[in-house]
């Protein structure tokens, strides 16, 4: 008989552990690690984004294994949602399992056989989060994945950055997976039951189902990088190896993304629309703060990072519109907002991967982060350079690439908000726009400059002249993505009417009739107020540009001269008077100012031979809100450490009042 | 009924023989074979009681059910894997120099008396017996504890002495009020301490005596499983003696005087149609855990930094029998035998980490998993899995214990939770250092032995993951026994 | 104290030697003279136990009275007397408390204790009820004694004073406990004395003093 | 598609192309006059553009692909926007391929290519101009949406062809939305194309220049077609405005070809007249410190969302 996508999801999931398991019978032979275990891997992956696809807008089907507790064995289900990011996860991780097949070295941090064993197991618990229907699966799931990305992000546990940067991720981790403790405890209202199954059913009052509703944005927004709690992302994913942080970005966060989907529109059921202002609001705190401080990084990994933090606000004030609408009832827009959603949780996880792998290529052939440091690589890596090409004109919403789709989708939502009960909605939603078109102009300057600054000009240090371009498996996934950009770009309607059901599902509303004019239009609402067919921009584009040089070259010679240099004339210039990471970002720092909390500024004398000019930036939210908590928590600990001040009779003292009052208690 | 002689024999006998010829070398090896004796007789009993349910023998001073045979089960083994770790440790101190065969002649016949008279108290029938069983733990454990003779250990054994002597006291007077309330129903000779007496009458005893004989042996009997404030003695005791005591006593002897406080919780909840058994462990209960989180923070030797956590977790596990029902009786009883297997095989590493280190202290010791990834990935795992990370089983009963208290007690359930996320942060914070980085370790002159802490944490994973059908009936009827 | 039978009232009245004995420890300075008084207590302990025994018939109470007698009239002050000499620690010992304050803290103790045992004793089915508050109130002050004493031998003396209040309880409130039970506690304490005697000089050769202010190096 | 429609298409596009040098000439023979100097030829641009084509090209050492092929997509995106841009009449079936927003990220792609070519060769003023450009582009790509948003809430509609249509063919109506939108849009169209007062495309100086920084390294036909593509780009904005702002004349999809061809007066007039206003304020204001530029955008942007919350308060 046919096996189901859930078993075959299950068996994916064993296959991924035993893989790890492997791993650890030959931990320092990193020959089988990476010619044979991630090529395995990678092969699971392709199978699990294949079920996945497949999964998707089929009827759910669940599951029970004989583990866990007795009372609560593991409960697992995969419906349209899951399966979409199943399909995600198998897709993300495919590349990446392919591009550390030729990606890790030994170094002298945990050795490769253990490496592959967490990088398996965090695909598993993944996986696993996803398919999960109860309360405790689920936790398990989720603690496991936090577990082992901790342990692949200390990797290079040697140096002091790295552990600080892990223990802070996997605190906040932490405190997240308790605050979703806390939620799963609401949301069973008191039945006792804790499988999903019984959440769907139970109508919970108000305001508790508001506070199930905060809890869970608190816990997956910490998981997700949701401001205040984003402070570990950029500690984290520049300090893991970079298909870790490609994973970490491109598929971890999104696993948050899941989460919060899942709960709030399905086991939470009926919102209120307070809840979408309030996420609209956070997330597009998050994305501008996100995007600002991407642009004044001067390490390409963090800035990255920050860039993730700014796309997952996008997609959380997307969230919050689909709210909004859903609880007023307009179902047509909250399935419209909730595809661009979806469809941006897509992109991100392609494009952002590709781009942190591309940083992963550059890192081994240059052992450099700093932005400070490279330059000019194009010409000695050329496909690293021109497949990031791709990540960074999609990332930056250019048509027709893929990141614009979903930002135009989510500005049709906000742009044909039809007026709302509340003015203060009516107000607050253009605002909402405005920020998040601002959002996007700024991620263009920010892509411009991470690409500009890392491949083009003149390399800025002379040993990037013997940068070695990426080897097979790297470009290979590099290619694979960078292919994905651009399908998800042009054919967008297909992406949208393959989103639909989970509309469907969680909206009770198909938006795709509407999305998906016909294959080569995407027209919401219908096609006189808006309609969008990247392909055919594509190819008049391309035409054009072919056009124009065919003429040009037909009417006119070809000649070309190779000469320095002018620059207004200007003699003797080095690689050095290009601009630096910081002098890019400079003119956003003086705009911004007020958000950064310079920590140092080191400007250079007259008298340097080799000047450099930088700037520590960090941000204020780390003063305001975690010292204080910090320093509060350590004088509640010194005085309760009073308690235990060495002295016997005093300890007898305890003892004896105790049993007074426990006495007098009792009479 | 034999194995119950075995069970108990074993020990004895091997105390005897160990104060004989305990200096030699194969003392170690004596000690490992007598705990192994011992394990299979309670495997034996343990096997026996759960076929052919509750014994009541030897003219009922001994009763097994199958609450009290899951500790002795847990007890023999943890004695056994003790006894083996034991072997390697001691044999490195004796070459560090630290201690005398001499010395260790008393540690090993010390050690099988420990075992003997934990056993006792967990199989007999008599709260007389019971309260004298304690007291002569407590008296073996004195002595292991100040077995390196330094002021330090001095002085922890000293408090422990006095502390725990003192709160014994209570918990006899206690007794002595049972007792006082039972005659009057169950005749002056024989039946009137005997447990299970006791439990049939429970419902007429009187009220008013058995609140305040409560108070008396919680007090008792808190001191032993260390519930805040009556804790103190706890950290010194564990910091200062030897490692392999510091496994046993937080891993077992914390376990038994809860068991004994549950065993009189029963009675008096029988007898009290008020919550105020309840209320008072559950109290206790929290407030062990609030108190320990906080001052995780502040400690700086490693040792005493895990018997900390030992406080939050028996806090905990006495919340769960303080709520009691079914499924929190059942977490409780879970998060004991988690507690026991995690924190012994945490103080296995730990111990050897120490001596590598020359240092018990957090911020001399660094970099375990360069020189010794076992050591290294022991403890960072077993810390993970003590801190409540999922897949490890601390976190199955944690859950359910927290589960419940939403039904129960939903205000506790943050309290517990904040209480947990702070121990998380504070416990991490100091191993994750002395894990990774740079390493400062030595060489040591004999091999440690890794099996203990793997099989336990082994265990641990799976009572994570998956609970065995016949663990669980066991477990749920011995939660029903507990009511 | 009329109805109330002779040997009652003989343990009632040995009863009120024992909280004046409690008392006179816990004002006592001198450590020698806080052995006697610890024996003169096991004396009054033996004496209401044998009285029991008489009046109620239970031979096992002789043994227990014997037990008692053996232990803490002759050895343990015995044993005391030896430490004592050995470590030659015949100082005055000063409390951390001054004595009246201590009187005063007793006092509300005594009358907490007997209003703690009144519902209780008023179910006692023994005639010699009332003692279970004068036993209550005993362990308490040897409780504040051990609290307000800051040298190791008195402190030993008022846990064993403890022990003494607690068998006075088991014997003359409740007519004993089984032997075996007693038995048990007896091996205890004996233990725990000899154990004790050991201590105390491995702290004498480690301090070169028996004063607890050397015990309080393990904080927090 | 009609065979009608496809023909306006052509046309419009064919003129955009034809005629956007010509603008340039003559806002320049404009500022000339005003700043009363003499003016130089009408036809100049085209004059310039055929003499570049015409030259060898010279390309810098150490140039990527990127810097080669720049000048072809910019010229590329150009027309693709100016295919979509209702000039004459609204009947452009390419319109429903890409709507304003979609005009934006035609802008946005030529800046970036723009952007990255500047800083390929690496040299002190190419990255300087890429950075003064993006960051102008920052300011200026959001304050242009929102004009767009604004008249696309009043019409309901993002496609530029029914917005027009709404504005020129409804009954007249008075939007006060679109006052803010129009001062905000022309501050926008300045920046954008490298007018005084954000930028002034008649000098080197290098404390001030930003579009021509970008473009030092260039000659000869990429030169050219670059030249080429900033006057489309000036036509573009400048039918833009008039398509918002001045509707009146522009033919709708059913009139028919004559229509179309008697809008193409009304067009040019329309175009004369703006870019005599374009070179009159040039004249009129002084050019500012690149770091006023922000505050000159974000007045900007800050009007057009006001434009945007104004209709939503009045409602359209």
């Amino acid at each position: 008989m046919m096996p189901t996508p859930l078993q075959l999801v299950i068996a994916a999931i064993a296959a991924w552990l035993a893989i790890g398991a492997l791993g650890l019978l030959r931990p320092r032979d990193l020959r089988f690690v990476s010619r044979f275990l991630f090529p395995a891997g990678a092969a699971v992956a392709v199978a699990l984004a294949i079920v996945g696809g497949y999964a998707v807008g089929k009827l759910p089907q669940s599951t029970v294994l004989p583990l866990g507790l007795p009372d609560l064995p593991f409960h697992l289900r995969i419906d349209s949602l899951s399966a979409f990011f199943l399909l995600l996860l198998g897709a993300t991780a495919a590349a990446i399992s392919l591009f550390s097949s030729g990606y890790f070295r030994s170094s002298d941090g945990t050795p490769p056989g253990l490496v592959a064993m967490q990088y398996h197991a965090f695909l598993a618990a993944m996986a696993l989060v996803l398919i999960a229907d109860d309360a405790y699966v689920f936790m398990v799931a989720w603690e496991a994945m936090a577990l082992a990305s901790y342990f692949l992000v200390t990797t290079e546990h040697r140096i002091p950055e790295i552990r600080r940067a892990g223990f802070l991720y996997l605190v906040i981790a932490h405190i997240g997976a308790i605050a979703i403790l806390l939620c799963f405890a609401v949301l069973q209202g008191g039945s006792g039951d804790y499988t999903f199954g019984s959440m769907r059913s139970m109508i919970l009052p108000g305001a508790w189902s508001s506070i199930a509703f905060f809890l869970a944005l608190t816990g997956f927004g910490a998981k997700a990088g949701i401001l205040p709690l984003h402070i570990w992302l950029p500690e984290a994913h520049p300090a893991a190896p970079s298909p870790v942080s490609a994973l970490m970005s491109g598929a971890m966060l999104k696993m948050a993304i899941y989460g919060l989907l899942r709960v709030t529109f399905e086991l939470l059921n009926g919102q209120l629309w307070w809840w979408g202002v309030v996420a609209l609001t956070l997330g597009l705190v998050t994305a501008l703060f996100g995007a600002v401080f991407a642009a004044v990084q001067s390490d390409m990994k963090r800035l990255l990072a920050y860039s993730s933090i700014e796309n997952i606000g996008i997609i959380v004030a997307g969230i919050g519109l689909v709210i909004l609408f859903k609880s007023y009832g307009k179902s047509l827009l909250a399935g419209i907002t909730l595809t661009a959603v979806l469809y941006h949780v897509l992109n991100h996880a392609f494009y952002k991967s590709l781009l942190f792998l591309a940083t992963g290529s550059v890192l081994h052939a240059t052992k450099e982060r700093s932005l400070g440091r490279l330059g000019g690589l194009i010409h000695r890596m050329p496909w690293v350079a021109w497949l990031a090409l791709v990540g960074t004109l999609a990332i930056s919403g250019i048509p027709p690439l893929n990141g614009f789709v979903s930002e135009w989708l989510l500005l049709q939502a906000f742009l044909f908000t039809p007026s709302l009960p509340q003015t203060f909605v009516n107000m607050l939603v253009p605002i909402a726009a405005a920020a998040l078109v601002l959002t996007a102009a700024l991620t263009a300057y920010v892509m411009v400059k991470f690409y500009g600054v890392v491949f083009l000009g003149r390399p800025r240090e002379p040993n990037l002249a013997y940068a070695k371009d990426a080897g097979r498996y790297e470009r290979s996934a590099l290619c694979y993505l960078a292919t994905g950009c651009v399908l998800l770009g042009v054919l967008p309607a297909n992406v949208t009417a393959f989103i639909d059901p989970i509309n469907l599902m969680l909206i009770g509303a198909s938006a795709a009739p509407r999305l998906a004019g016909n294959w080569l239009f995407l027209a919401p609402i219908d096609a006189d107020r808006s309609s969008y067919s990247a392909l055919i921009v594509l190819v008049v584009i391309v035409g054009v540009v072919l056009l124009t040089m065919t003429i040009v070259r037909r009417l006119y010679h070809g000649r070309v001269r190779i000469a320095p240099a002018w620059d207004c004339g200007f003699p003797l210039q080095t690689p050095r008077m290009q601009d630096t990471a910081e002098g890019f970002g400079q003119p956003i720092r003086q705009v911004f100012e007020p958000f950064f909390r310079i920590m140092q500024r080191q400007l250079p004398t007259p008298f340097d031979s080799a000047p450099r000019y930088s700037v520590r930036i960090d941000d204020h939210l780390w003063y305001w809100i975690y010292a204080p908590i910090v320093r509060g928590a350590e004088w509640i600990a010194r005085t309760a450490g009073r308690v235990q001040q060495g002295r016997i009779s005093v300890y007898l003292t305890y003892s004896f009042c105790t049993l007074l009052a426990l006495l007098f208690f009792v009479r | 009924m034999i194995e119950i002689l075995i069970v108990l024999g074993t020990p004895l006998v091997g105390a005897a023989l160990l104060g004989w010829l305990g200096e030699r070398d194969y003392a170690a090896t004596i000690n490992v074979a007598a705990s192994f004796v011992t394990l299979l007789a309670a495997v034996a009993l343990t096997l026996r009681v759960l076929v052919e349910g509750p014994l009541l023998v030897i003219d009922r001073q001994f009763f097994v059910d199958s609450f009290n045979v899951s500790l002795v089960a847990l007890t023999a083994f943890v004695g056994f894997t003790t006894a083996l770790f034991s072997r390697p440790y001691m044999r490195i101190e004796q070459a560090h120099g630290r201690l005398t065969s001499a010395r260790l002649r008393l540690y090993h016949a010390m050690y099988q008396l420990f075992n003997f008279t934990m056993l006792l108290a967990l199989l007999t029938n008599n709260m007389g017996i019971l309260w004298v069983a304690m007291e002569a733990a407590t008296l073996a454990t004195v002595l292991l504890v100040s077995l390196y003779r330094t002021p330090a250990s001095l002085e922890a054994a000293w408090k422990y002495f006095i502390l725990c002597g003192v709160g014994i006291a209570q918990a006899l007077f206690g007794t002595i009020l049972l007792y006082f309330a039972a005659e009057k129903l169950l005749g002056a000779e024989g039946g009137a301490l005997l447990w299970t007496g006791l439990n049939n009458v429970k419902s007429e005893l009187e009220p008013t005596v058995l609140s305040i004989a409560f108070v008396f042996l919680l007090v008792g009997y808190g001191t032993k499983v260390g519930l805040a404030p009556l804790h103190n003695w706890l950290p010194d005791a564990h910091a200062e003696g030897p490692t392999p005591v510091s496994a046993v006593l937080s891993g077992l002897l914390l376990n038994v005087a809860l068991y004994a406080v549950v065993r009189c919780k029963v009675l008096v909840e029988g007898s009290l149609d008020t919550a105020f058994a309840r209320e008072l462990m559950m109290g206790f209960g929290l407030l062990s855990v609030v108190l320990a989180a906080l001052l995780l923070s502040r400690q700086k030797d490693v040792k005493r930094l895990f018997a900390y956590s030992s406080i939050e977790h028996m806090g905990i596990a006495t919340f769960a029998f303080g709520m009691g029902g079914p499924i929190a009786n059942f977490a409780g009883l879970l998060h004991m035998t988690v507690h026991s297997l995690t924190k012994s095989a945490i103080f296995f590493t730990v111990g050897h980490a120490a001596q590598k280190a020359g240092t018990q202290l957090t911020d001399e010791i660094r970099g375990l998993i360069t020189t010794n990834p076992q050591l290294g990935w022991g403890l960072v795992l077993g810390t993970l899995a003590i801190l409540g990370m999922p897949p490890f089983g601390v976190f199955a009963s944690e859950f359910l214990i927290l589960v419940t208290a939403m039904g129960v007690e939903p205000w506790a359930t943050p309290v517990l939770l904040a209480a947990l996320g702070l121990a998380f942060a504070s416990v991490f914070s100091k191993i994750q250092p002395m894990v990774f980085g740079e390493t400062t370790a030595k060489r040591l002159p004999v091999r440690p032995t890794m099996i203990p802490v793997f099989v336990h944490l082994a265990l641990v994973l799976m009572l994570g993951l998956w609970i065995p059908p016949f663990l669980a009936d066991w477990y749920r009827q011995a939660a029903r026994l507990i009511g | 104290m009329s109805g109330v039978p002779l040997y009652a009232q003989f343990i009632n009245l040995l009863a009120a030697i024992l909280l004046l004995l409690a008392f006179a420890m816990l004002a006592q300075r001198r450590v020698l003279s806080l052995v006697n008084l610890f024996a003169a207590q096991g004396v009054a302990l033996a004496l209401s136990t044998a009285i029991v025994a008489f009046a109620t018939r239970q031979p096992h109470l002789y043994g227990s009275a014997l037990l008692t007698v053996l232990l803490k009239v002759a050895l343990l002050p015995w044993l005391l007397h030896r430490l004592i000499q050995r470590l030659d620690v015949k100082w005055d010992v000063e409390g951390l408390i001054n004595v009246p304050t201590t009187m005063l803290i007793g006092i509300v103790l005594v009358v907490f204790a007997f209003n703690l045992a009144f519902p209780i004793s008023q179910l006692a089915s023994t005639v010699t009820r009332s003692t279970l508050g004068i036993a209550i109130a005993s362990v308490m002050l040897s409780f504040l004694m051990m609290i307000t004493r800051r040298k190791a031998i008195p402190q030993v003396i008022g846990f064993l004073a403890m022990e003494n209040g607690l068998f006075f309880a088991a014997t003359s409130a409740t007519y004993g406990m089984p032997m075996v039970v007693e038995l048990g506690i007896a091996l205890d304490i004996l233990v725990a004395m000899l154990i004790l005697g050991v201590f105390f000089f491995q702290i004498r050769e480690q301090f070169d003093s028996l004063d607890l202010k050397h015990l309080e190096r393990l904080k927090e | 598609m009609t065979a009608a429609g496809f023909a306006s298409q052509l046309l419009q596009l064919a003129i955009a192309v034809a005629l956007a040098p010509l603008l340039v000439g003559w806002v320049n023979q404009c500022r000339a006059w005003l700043q009363n100097k003499s003016a130089p030829s009408l036809f100049l641009p085209y004059r310039t553009i055929r003499k570049l084509f015409a030259k060898d090209a010279v390309v810098a050492e150490g140039a990527s692909g990127i810097f080669r092929t720049m000048p072809y997509i910019v010229f590329g995106a150009m027309c693709c926007a100016a295919a979509i841009v209702p000039s004459l009449a609204t009947d452009l079936p390419f319109a429903r391929a890409a709507d304003a927003i979609a005009l934006v990220g035609l802008f946005a792609l030529a800046r970036i290519f723009m952007a990255l070519a500047a800083m390929d060769i690496g040299t002190a003023f190419g990255s300087l101009g890429a950075r003064r450009e993006m960051f102008v582009g920052f300011l200026a790509e959001p304050a242009l949406l929102m004009v767009l948003f604004t008249a696309s809430l009043i019409s309901g509609s993002t496609s530029l062809t029914t917005i027009v249509d709404t504005l020129a063919h409804r009954e007249l109506a008075i939007y006060p939305s679109l006052a803010f939108a129009g001062v905000a849009f022309t501050m926008v169209s300045l920046a954008e194309n490298a007018r005084i007062p954000v930028d002034n495309p008649a000098t080197h100086l290098e404390l001030t220049m930003i579009h021509e920084a970008m473009i030092l390294e260039y000659s000869a036909r990429h030169l050219a077609l670059i030249e080429w593509a900033a006057a489309l780009k000036l036509f573009n904005y400048s039918c833009i405005g008039l398509a918002l702002f001045f509707p009146i004349g522009i033919a709708a999809a059913g009139d028919g070809w004559q229509a179309t061809l008697g809008a193409a007066p009304l067009l040019v007039l329309k175009l004369a007249i703006g870019g005599a206003l374009l070179a009159l304020i040039e004249t009129l204001s002084a050019k500012m410190r690149i770091f006023r530029a922000p505050e000159f955008l974000g007045t900007a942007f800050l009007l057009a969302v006001l434009g945007l919350l104004v209709n939503q308060l009045l409602g359209s």
